[in-house]
């Protein structure tokens, strides 16, 4: 009998864990926030609104005030959310159709949104419904409702793809889904403002240089930590 | 944790600044929020505009607000009342001006305003003196307007149920501009008759979910307009 | 100890009373139509709706199935019509509010409405809604909407206004509410058809010549009787 | 006496002619009329435009429509599922149109047209492949596009309550697309579980008024299309 050959190790994961990426996320939203969270890793968010703080999850099909996910066997196949994910309504939830749903989202009212990435430019350029390959099947959803009406974007993304290309470059080679609206990026490596004047890093996680921090970025960076602690 | 109530129409208005636009609620005296117009006259604030359906009856509730001079410009589709004289004296005397727009424009407009749309092409008006000067464009062989939207930095609301928040319910035709003008506005003022607990409004009847509202007071009886009227009342 | 003078009598009135000609519009909505009435004379129409037919009406401050007037001391002022009076609501009505209510107008799904008139000329063209005169509080509401969006508008008035001027006339000289938008007109004299050939007269009112017609009319009319007749 | 209630799902969409362009509630399987498109496959109606979020999942409802091949174009914001291929194989092999909208445009589209709007301006897609070839309009400084309303001859819509007038109201997140499918469609054919005296639905909580709603069909029991698509199930 021979022993089964042992798995590769899988490599220690750099820098933060998706968890302590929606923490830091929720940590940037104010109390009394309508908030929209996108499909992945931004419903993580949900789970990390720091105690004391209420924050109102909108879902673009119809609900305000979505809940956490119900106990096995209570799903309701007419109550999801965008990802088609059972989920629950908080007692003072509201329903409505989609023409209103997105009258919240186009005129201004949803106050945050968070969403995946594909790439973000240095310009805060977006692009996350698209691939561009010849042979995809295009589906926008509602991104680009989100990118153009909601008022701050937060993207919560690994910074580097599968391959190890960088997530924020210089321009986006993917399809856009908005020009210059993202407002800041949390990755596994460092939090970074879009600003007038560039990409300003105001964190990096443990363990991460800045020099592998830039290595692993497309777009300059502008370290903004010095100043965020002489503000402290 | 999230709550809108606020203690007093005075409260509530206290931030309505001189030069402000001011989207006030109602057809005729339903939905129309007199208790908050009425703080909003103590509160005194100046060269407003106001966007409203009508321009008030006797002198108490909008056209005590026009009356006390309040008022710069009106932005509204009816502004005759068989009872008041408020607005017609001003009117004909040049210290108001008039904005009249047809009330379902008046309504879309509010609407687009609320929703992002910046600007729409709508039939009405199409011919008539109320289309003139205003862009023309044709589709499918039909005239169309060129309308924009319209946006506000107070709403002045009347609903009937209200939780923390903000979600809300109106009274049969006392809903008419209350909800469209709660989307439109930056910062939106509900008085409500009754405030009840999360979930204690049916989640499928609410009508203006609480996105769409900043504060909220309850008047658990507000004045009827009419009944002022009658009686002779004048404001302040 | 004198009499009193004796009161000129009357002149009796000339042809169909105002609730003939609601009579007579009425009979001309279909069963299941969604009906938007004008203030005054048209509000007639609702109590002369022929037995086993059902009308919704639609009044635009956002309520579809208006009923009947409220009985004295049951009025509420929260449940009004477009004239502002009191009125009912019938079982299976529905409230809304006024976005909604001018999409069902706009939006081409109110069957008819009836509207007064100051002017109606030969083309269809309608004046209602302001005299024009300089000093005039002008005041439109809901009329060029309804005018622009209902699939058929019918006009109820009287054929001459109280000086006796047409108020059917070749060209309208008051301000217009909209182009080309009138159906039909009930008068006290005549029901006349707006047709691309002209108005074409279907009824003329008991007692009333073809010759009075044209002299009361500020517009050619074509004689419509005897086609129907022919049909009939 | 109005009564929009027909016997069955096969009589209420008799009348769907080939070449229609039919607007199909639903939000994945939520408000997917599904009865009324297993009717519409029974029908055997073809060359339709469809226009509806998605592109169904499996082998039923909205799926089985398209790989039936009664659908000539779809006109939809996110025709990727999961669980579905027919729509990627018929699209890649050129056999199927695809009109890719953004979800609040097509949303606010569908609005437009049941509301007598030909078109709008959306900041929604600008400087993307989705604006490309599309007018654009700077309004205070903000660039827009210029949408068209979208109308349809015929709604199939999901609905809760009914009553003879054809007021409805929805279950929860299958609201959705429904009310305004119902505004924009010459007729509107609506399953719902449940029909109500006149009377029966709270005025007030009416979501979409019988004046939108042609056709109502009681289906108490629709089928759960996701289960059918965990059976394996296909239609027909």
């Amino acid at each position: 009998m021979t022993t089964a050959p042992a798995k590769p190790a899988k490599p220690a994961a750099i820098g933060w864990t998706r968890d302590d990426m929606a923490r830091l996320a929720a940590l940037d939203i104010p109390d009394g926030s309508y908030v929209n969270l996108g499909i992945g890793i931004p419903e993580l968010v949900a789970q990390h609104v720091p105690a004391g703080r209420e924050i109102i999850l909108h879902t673009e099909n119809g609900l305000l005030g979505v809940g956490p996910a119900p106990a096995a066997g209570q799903e309701d196949p007419e109550l999801i959310n965008a990802g088609k994910k059972p989920v629950t309504a908080i007692p003072g939830a509201a329903f409505f159709h989609h023409a209103d749903s997105f009258s919240m989202i186009r005129g201004g009212h949803i106050d945050i949104c968070v969403l995946g990435a594909f790439q973000v430019a240095g310009n805060g350029d977006l692009a996350n419904w698209s691939t561009g390959e010849p042979d995809a099947i295009p589906a926008v959803g509602g991104a680009m409702d989100l990118v153009a009406g909601v008022k701050t974007v937060f993207i919560l993304t690994e910074h580097n793809t599968k391959s190890g290309a960088p997530k924020i470059v210089g321009k986006c080679t993917y399809p856009l889904t908005g020009l210059r609206v993202v407002g800041r990026i949390y990755t596994n490596l460092a939090v970074i403002d879009v600003r007038p004047e560039g990409l300003v890093v105001t964190a990096v996680a443990p363990g991460v240089s800045w020099e592998d921090l830039a290595a692993k970025t497309g777009a300059p960076l502008i370290d903004g930590r010095a100043k965020l602690q002489a503000k402290a | 944790m999230i709550n809108k109530r606020v203690g007093s129409a005075a409260e509530a208005v206290a931030d309505i600044h001189d030069g402000a636009t001011v989207m006030i609620g109602g057809f005729g005296e339903a939905g129309s929020p007199i208790e908050l117009i009425h703080a909003l006259i103590d509160r005194g604030s100046r060269d407003l505009t106001v966007v409203s359906n009508n321009t008030g009856s006797g002198h108490v509730g909008l056209a005590a607000l026009i009356e006390n001079k309040q008022v710069r410009k009106m932005i509204c589709s009816f502004p005759r009342t068989a009872n008041s004289t408020v607005f017609p004296e001003l009117y004909r005397a040049g210290n108001i001006e008039l904005e009249l727009v047809p009330q379902g424009t008046l309504a879309e407009r509010i609407r687009a305003g609320g929703a992002g749309i910046p600007a729409f092409y709508t039939p009405t008006a199409v011919g008539t003196q109320l289309g003139e000067g205003k862009e023309h464009r044709n589709f499918n062989g039909t005239e169309y307007v060129l309308e924009h939207g319209l946006r506000a930095d107070f709403a002045l609301v009347m609903a009937n149920l209200a939780d923390r928040y903000g979600n809300l319910t109106f009274n049969k035709t006392a809903r008419n501009f209350g909800p469209i003008m709660c989307m439109a506005a930056r910062t939106s003022i509900v008085q409500v008759r009754e405030m009840r607990e999360p979930g204690g409004i049916d989640p499928e009847a609410i009508v203006t979910p609480g996105i769409f509202v900043k504060r909220v007071v309850v008047i658990p009886e507000p004045a009827q307009e009419s009944q002022l009227v009658r009686e002779g009342a004048c404001y302040p």
